[in-house]
């Protein structure tokens, strides 16, 4: 039982990292209607920026703050300079884009500060608690706590706000959203800003405990795409349920499972999502996108 | 005094041209009428103006070059444009696509006031408050975009085939709608209608288009008038 | 048909003196195809920074003197082939369009594998490739190839015997990485304890090498008891999480960690390893983050090598760096010992070396190339980690 | 005679909102019939469920004496349904040749593997189908525009295109849906013609979802009034004019004279 | 009469490039001989791709599976010494085969959850392959090896592996060609476009995409085999998923639905990784970000679009004097298909003559994006 307990909250733990590249997800889905290969890559760079803050001298949460900052405006850069010009275009084009766009931050992160794993500190305590008979990392707890008030700030943002209301309506139909006077090229940027700066948030909650290294998202990518196509391309609350779900589900049939092991265990969140998509093509706690003929 | 005022205006898709030289006038608080048979330039006429496509010539608002402008640009002067097909943000609900149309508004009293304006004109809209725009039928989706434009209180209302798809009575409420919101807030409008018989309800003068170019311009007792738009347009 | 593979092969097997591609008389050019980007650049970057470092020093002082009584200098040429076994292959065939005498240091099992039959084909030297692969190592199968380092199973061999000679009795839980590296490991370990009646293994588990995170396993293992973990694992990031992880939830286990993830500054410190009884780890390169090799000859030259003409700054994260730089001084070995400029020559010579301490190696072991089956380093030592460095270890406990 | 299309108690929820209710009627092989009502009455939905894009909560739908609930809409259209939409939905990156060649896709023979090959008797059927759309468009006074993108066509015509489109498939059983919104007063006289065209031509039976009551009075044998999901009233185009009921419901009480 | 000629012509041309596929490999240095192997290899996984993603519009990120299983299926043949011809039937019939039984399964969805059924092929079937070690030789991989060049022929191995690859890629070619012209190109395309229109098309648009996704695996296990020719030896790497989102970016960068656009996008997947390392090997990945960005950048259709956009180019600055005083505005929403249509526009009778238009301005329509 207490080890049940305890693959319970590991599998929390390692769906919070999931979770943290989701939101971002989903925040720039909503806004820009695209699904972004490039948001792992961005919060990576926003990790190591932070640490090259925290090398500089900064205090750690300065230094996070201000790559949080500093974020923002190159996500708003790479939209103006980059997406802009594919964001008309073929969706396919655009995704192959973001991809591309991973590459090259990969490749600037690997030159500027290498391949080799930096020890990103911690913006919480290395000690642990005692829940339920299970040890609890106070990171680990931390890094949920913080995720799961971004993940009700973003809900706020899309359903309470009027910028929120209009990111969306400029990733539902940007043409149509200009004829209302929105500006769609600086709303798009703030989308993305908006993205990239919690990008650099999940960067510093998970930057210790990957380490830093250029590619340390790209585990977390597929699982985190899964976790926003599980719960839903427009839910935050989906996406981090998603993610945490997949994490504690994975572990549990790992280990109960023996037939299906650790090696094979990823298969089965891809399973569930098959399952559950074919019941609930909008995901679990998305809206359905009414497609009328 | 002249609010519009398009001189020699010209525009293209890419590499194609397919206005080529549209002049036309539209006076504070005046309604004009563009009529002209399919692909004559009509909804190109209206784009020229809100600035989703390339134009040339002369383009003023209200004493003002407004040619180059982005369409949000357009917009923030007082230009409210209903596009011609699907005109809605279809996965946002139909309140939402109201307040959008506010989005430039500040007055957030009065915005609530607006969207039940809309509602008592389009009672369709009321029982479908919270459903997406793409659920609605054709004609409901319409009256939304115009609910819209409305929302926007312009000082320019560009209508483009307003009644497309609205059943008869609907598009006479609509009219009278319009009509009413001239009347009332001065408010002047540029309309592409088939359906010449709202149109000229509504319209002091026309112009007619043909292949991209002004061929006629005319109040609409003149235009009435004369035989080939009554063949063309009116029938009988 | 050994000729139909090349149209160069007149040239490069013909017998006597004729040169082989990429030797002059003043030159000899060597490449490396090995991870450069991707999830294994760290260590790949080691690989061609440590060869570099150790030759790029030799030019420096003039050049290599080589068996034939010709001077020359060392030219390496190197290829990203991102542990892809497609790129590595495309990769050797540039070399050989590229005129490079031998190839060699690379890393990487599939990428190796991937042009080990066409280096047969084509005559072309593979050698001191950096996996543990034992193929590389059977001179009946691979007649063109050597590999470096031990092959896992030796690793793994000797902590077993090592754990088995402890007279102790002991519960081992495994964790191992799912693939050749992880298997190789956990066979020798095995091996070395069969008919051991002292020690049972009591849990086993594997990873993937892209998973984010082992919580669950080290969960798992952890019910088992165990108070010995054989950690094969390659992944730097996770094995400091799982140092952290099982201490966490009050496992403290003597540890056994694989040569390539137990960097006293890298790893033990940051996974708070001092929490722990134990840290053992094999190896036959001295550490240079290890203080008590700070002043030590090699060490301090192989930094400032590595520094000037490696072009790599600080302290090598991975033993790579070190391993490519005793592969250095391996094939300079070679080259003194072959006595015409030509691949069968050169084979000849790198087989022939026995008792070779190159610089780095840690007293008692070896480099020896002569035994077939076994790769050109086989000899290890069992280390414990004593807090900031590691001092060898004579017995477990 | 069987009817060609017969409805019986059709019924249609969205979530809460009904949206058809017990509607039947039947439609004779080779007339025209229409479809009026206000907008949001269901008109448009009831294209849905006979094309088997919609499956109806209950009731049955047949055509031809054959059950076309549950059925899919592709498999509706290989055995004779052929359809228009409201909003115009064409490829708009294909050619206007291809986008109408598109609509005799049933009537292409062959399968992947022999398309793959290029067997003679593929390409003679495609050689075949296109001259046959050219030959449409060109009636139409479309020629000058078969190799054009469609998006480069106006609206107004992209309801043309649809209609000839649905028209290569051969179709025993048409629905129009608004084929007339967008068409200026001569544009819809042109429109009159070519449908009875039609009519007289082929063995065809059409059902017009229209608003247009010029079109709808010059076109329909018959039609049937919609309003919020319910048969208001059935009879001829006059008669659905002078009901009061559709008067009040629908065209409004001093439109009824100009919305001709 | 004129058609005639140009038939001719065609044909003409058409015997040509045979003459040249088929004696170029005598005449070229073995690298580049190696090269154009392995680019037949990645071009035809990249057909396959295409046709179910470029030309049916259903994200694939598990092609790279496919791709893999023939090769395993391939090795496991060849070790087992069956016939060639049996292998390379096997490995596109059984790769077929397992496509089909996802396709069934995954066409049942939608859009993006497609992607996701496809995303877990090569995810999973790593570590599958890595467990079923009996078939696949496990994490070591397998080596087989029977594209050596025989000795009647007198070739060598790499002119041999070339004749290889260019009879399937060949045939795999023409016939993806012929298929995307007529009735089931059409098919794909509307079910790309709208799935309701496809459906009262009577293309059913489930069948359909199980179709282009089989096609799609077909052309995967082919690719398999000819990987097997070219590499000689596979092991779970091969397959691994980021393979599958390079032959992704390859499929955009050389043409989303286009027959030239897979070739050139095979192409791209070898070329470009050989170009980084020869600048420099220690920055390939940002150099191959760069070069992808840049393309698209310049190319948003991908390479294939180039002679389209060189054309429109040298026409605009013949006119540019002319177009230079009118300015430039945004183009409307729908502007942005018309540089994928091929054929230049007949003019209707109503626009007699069309002028050229205004140069294009690009930091003006970039400063008004969006319409
Ligand atoms: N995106 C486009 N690209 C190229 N040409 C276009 C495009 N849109 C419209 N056209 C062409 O421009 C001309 C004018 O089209 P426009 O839509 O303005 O006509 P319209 O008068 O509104 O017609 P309708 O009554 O059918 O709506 C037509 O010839 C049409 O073919
Ligand atoms: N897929 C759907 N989801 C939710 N509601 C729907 C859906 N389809 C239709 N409806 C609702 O059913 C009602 C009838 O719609 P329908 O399109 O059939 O009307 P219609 O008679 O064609 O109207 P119009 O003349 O305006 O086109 C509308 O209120 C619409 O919102
Ligand atoms: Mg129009
Ligand atoms: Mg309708």
């Amino acid at each position: 039982m207490e080890t049940f307990i305890q693959l319970v909250v590991d599998g929390l733990s390692t769906g919070s990292i999931y979770a943290a590249l989701a939101l971002a997800i989903v925040l720039v889905n909503q806004a820009t209607g695209l699904i972004n290969f490039a948001q792992g890559g961005l919060a990576v760079l926003s990790a190591y920026i932070a640490y090259a803050f925290v090398q500089a001298g900064l205090p750690l949460l300065a230094a996070v703050l201000l790559a949080i900052v500093l974020s923002f405006c190159l996500g708003a850069l790479v939209e103006r300079f980059l997406m802009r010009r594919f964001e008309r275009g073929d969706p396919d084009t655009a995704v192959v884009v973001t991809i591309g766009l991973l590459t090259l931050v990969t490749g600037i992160v690997a030159v500027l500060w290498g391949y080799n794993n930096l020890q990103f500190p911690s913006l919480f305590p290395l000690s642990s608690v005692h829940v339920l008979g299970a040890v609890v990392s106070v990171r680990s707890l931390a890094t949920t706590v913080t995720i799961v008030a971004i993940m009700a700030l973003l809900q706020l943002l899309f359903l309470r706000t009027k910028l929120g209301l209009a990111l969306r309506a400029v990733a539902d139909n940007p043409a149509s959203s200009a004829l209302s006077g929105l500006p769609v090229g600086r709303l798009l940027m703030v989308g993305w800003g908006l993205a990239a700066a919690l990008g650099a948030v999940a960067g510093a909650l998970v930057g210790p405990q990957l380490t830093l290294t250029p590619g340390m998202l790209d585990g977390a990518l597929v699982y985190a795409l899964a976790a926003v196509i599980l719960g839903g391309l427009d839910s935050p609350i989906g996406a981090v349920a998603a993610a945490w779900g997949i994490g504690v589900l994975e572990n549990l049939v790992a280990v109960y499972v023996p037939l299906i092991g650790h090696d094979l265990k990823i298969a089965v969140p891809f399973a569930l999502i098959f399952v559950i998509l074919l019941l609930r093509p909008q995901g679990l706690f998305g809206r359905k996108v009414v497609v009328r003929v | 005094m002249t609010l519009l005022e398009l001189d020699h205006v010209t525009a293209s898709y890419g590499p194609v041209q397919v206005l080529e030289g549209v002049s036309l006038t539209v006076p504070e608080g005046g309604a004009v009428g563009v009529l002209g048979a399919n692909g004559a330039g009509k909804t190109t006429t209206l784009r020229a103006i809100s600035g989703t496509v390339r134009t040339g010539g002369t383009i003023r608002f209200a004493g003002r070059d407004i040619r180059g402008l982005r369409p949000d640009q357009v917009a923030a002067l007082g230009i409210a444009h209903v596009p011609e097909g699907r005109g809605t943000l279809a996965q946002l609900s139909v309140r939402e696509n109201l307040a959008v149309g506010a989005y430039l508004r500040k007055d957030r009293r009065q915005i609530e006031k607006d969207i039940e304006y809309c509602l008592e004109l389009f009672p369709n809209l009321r029982n479908r408050i919270g459903s997406r725009a793409a659920a609605l039928s054709g004609g409901e989706q319409q009256m939304l975009a115009v609910g819209r434009a409305f929302m926007a209180k312009p000082k320019l209302l560009l209508l483009d085939e307003a009644s497309l798809g609205l059943a008869p009575s609907t598009a006479k409420t609509v009219y009278e709608a319009i009509r009413r919101l001239r009347v009332d807030s001065g408010i002047a409008m540029l309309v592409v209608e088939q359906n010449a018989n709202l149109a000229f309800s509504l319209v002091d003068t026309a112009t007619v288009l043909e292949t991209g170019r002004t061929v006629l311009t005319g109040t609409s007792a003149e235009l009435k008038g004369m035989d080939e738009i009554r063949r063309a347009y009116l029938g009988g | 048909l050994s000729l139909t593979g090349c149209r160069g092969g007149a040239q490069s097997s013909g017998g006597g003196t004729a040169a082989s591609p990429g030797i002059t008389d003043t030159s000899i050019t060597l490449g490396i195809t090995t991870p450069l980007s991707g999830a294994t650049a760290g260590p790949g970057t080691c690989t061609v920074a440590g060869a570099k470092a150790y030759f790029g020093a030799k030019n420096a002082e003039g050049g290599i003197k080589f068996g034939d009584g010709k001077t020359r200098k060392v030219d390496i040429k190197t290829y990203d082939d991102a542990y892809d076994p497609q790129k590595s292959l495309s990769n050797f065939q540039q070399m050989v369009s590229d005129n490079v005498f031998a190839e060699g240091i690379g890393l990487g099992t599939p990428t190796n594998r991937a042009f080990r039959e066409a280096a047969i084909s084509q005559k072309v030297p593979q050698v001191l490739v950096m996996t543990g692969d034992p193929i590389f190592s059977d001179q009946k199968q691979s007649p063109w190839q050597l590999g470096l380092v031990p092959a896992y199973q030796n690793e793994g061999g000797a902590f077993g015997k090592l754990l088995a000679s402890s007279g102790g009795t002991h519960k081992v839980a495994i964790l191992s990485q799912n693939d050749d590296y992880g298997k190789g490991y956990v066979s020798g370990f095995k091996d070395a304890i069969k008919g051991a009646s002292n020690i049972s293994v009591v849990g086993e588990q594997t990873y993937e090498a892209t998973d984010t995170s082992v919580d669950a396993q080290i969960t798992q293992l952890a019910a088992t008891g165990a108070d010995v973990f054989f950690n094969a694992m390659s992944i730097t990031p996770l094995t400091i999480a799982t140092l952290q992880k099982a201490q966490q939830i009050g496992w403290k286990p003597s540890w056994f960690l694989p040569s390539n993830t137990s960097s006293p500054t890298a790893i033990l410190a940051p996974g708070g390893a001092s929490a722990y009884p134990g840290i053992y780890s094999v190896a036959f390169s001295k550490a240079p983050q290890s203080p008590e090799f700070a002043k030590d000859q090699d060490v301090v030259k192989f930094l400032s090598d590595l520094k000037q003409y490696g072009n790599y700054q600080g302290m090598p994260a991975f033993p790579h760096c070190m391993w490519s730089y005793i592969a250095g001084a391996t094939l300079d070995q070679a080259f003194q010992k072959m006595t015409d400029p030509t691949r069968d020559s050169f084979m000849k010579a790198l087989r022939s070396i026995k008792g070779f301490n190159a610089p780095l190696m840690l007293q008692g072991t070896t480099v020896d190339t002569t035994m077939d089956g076994q790769p050109a380093i086989s000899s290890v030592l069992v280390q414990k980690y004593n807090g900031k460095g590691y001092a060898t270890a004579q017995k477990f406990g | 005679m069987a009817a060609r299309l017969s409805l019986s108690d059709v019924n249609l929820h969205f979530g809460g909102v009904t949206v058809l209710q017990d509607v039947s009627f039947d439609v004779e092989p080779g007339t025209i019939f229409g479809l009026v009502g206000p907008n949001g009455a269901g008109k448009t939905s009831l294209f849905n469920c006979i094309s088997g894009h919609y499956r109806p909560s209950s009731g049955s739908i047949t055509i031809d004496g054959t059950e076309a609930v549950g059925r899919a809409p592709s498999h509706l259209a290989r055995i004779g349904l052929s359809r228009t939409f409201q909003h115009p939905a064409l490829q708009l990156r294909a050619t206007v040749l291809e986008n109408v060649v598109l609509g005799g896709h049933t009537r292409l023979p062959g399968g992947p593997l022999s398309w793959a090959l290029g067997l003679p008797f593929t390409s003679r059927a495609e050689r075949g189908l296109r001259a046959e759309a050219l030959e449409l468009l060109d009636r139409a006074g479309l020629a000058w525009a078969a190799d054009r993108p469609a998006d480069e066509l106006s609206h107004g015509l992209h309801k043309g295109i649809e209609l000839w489109r649905a028209l290569l498939a051969r179709p025993t059983l048409l629905l129009l849906d608004e084929p007339a919104a967008g068409l200026s007063h001569g544009e819809v006289e042109q429109l009159i013609a070519t449908v009875k065209q039609v009519r007289d031509e082929q063995d065809i039976t059409i059902v017009i979802v229209e608003h247009h009551m010029g079109l709808i009075s010059a076109l329909t044998d018959r039609v049937v009034v919609l309003d919020h999901g319910r048969k208001l009233m059935e009879g001829t185009a006059a008669e659905a004019q002078s009901d009061p009921r559709v008067i009040e419901a629908y065209i409004g009480k001093d439109a009824a004279d100009d919305a001709a | 009469m004129a058609a005639l000629t140009s038939r001719r012509a065609r044909i003409a041309v058409a015997v040509l490039v045979v003459v040249v596929l088929v004696a170029a490999p005598l005449f070229l240095p073995a690298i580049v001989n190696q090269s154009l192997v392995r680019i037949g290899v990645y071009a035809v996984a990249v057909l396959g791709l295409n046709i179910v993603m470029g030309y049916t519009g259903q994200v694939n990120l598990g092609q790279i599976f496919f791709l893999g299983l023939g090769a395993y299926v391939t090795a496991y043949g060849v070790t087992h010494g069956w016939n060639i011809v049996l292998v390379f039937v096997a490995a596109a019939v059984i790769t077929g085969i397992v496509g089909l039984l996802v396709a069934l399964a995954a066409a049942r969805l939608g859009g993006l959850a497609i992607a996701m059924v496809t995303i877990a092929l090569p995810i999973v079937g790593v570590p599958l392959a890595k467990r079923l070690d009996t078939f696949t030789g496990g994490s070591q991989g397998t080596s087989a090896i029977f594209s050596n060049a025989p000795d009647w022929s007198g070739l060598f191995n790499d002119q041999w592996q070339y004749y290889i690859v260019l009879l399937v890629a060949g045939v795999g070619f023409l016939l993806a060609r012929r298929l995307v012209r007529g009735k089931y190109g059409r098919a794909f395309a509307v079910v790309k476009g709208n799935e309701s229109v496809a459906a009262s098309m009577g293309v059913s648009p489930y069948w359909t995409k199980v179709l282009a996704f089989t096609i799609a695996s077909v052309f995967g296990g082919a690719s398999g085999f000819l990987y097997m020719a070219a590499v000689q030896y596979t092991s779970p790497e091969t397959l691994s998923f980021g393979h599958s989102i390079s032959l992704l970016a390859a499929m955009v960068i050389g043409g989303a639905g286009s027959i030239v656009g897979s070739l050139i996008g095979g192409a791209y997947y070898i070329v470009v990784p050989q170009l980084t390392n020869a600048v420099d090997p220690n920055l390939t990945t940002i150099s191959q970000g760069v070069i992808l960005l840049a393309v698209l950048f310049l190319l948003p259709d991908g390479l294939v679009s180039l002679p389209r956009v060189l054309r429109r180019l040298t026409r605009r600055g013949t006119a540019a004097r002319a177009g230079g005083a009118l300015p430039a505005g945004a183009p409307s929403a729908t502007e942005k298909h018309h540089s994928t249509t091929g054929t230049p526009p007949h003019h209707a009778p109503a626009q007699v003559q069309i002028p050229d238009a205004a140069p294009e301005a690009p930091e003006k329509t970039e400063r008004h994006g969006r319409s």
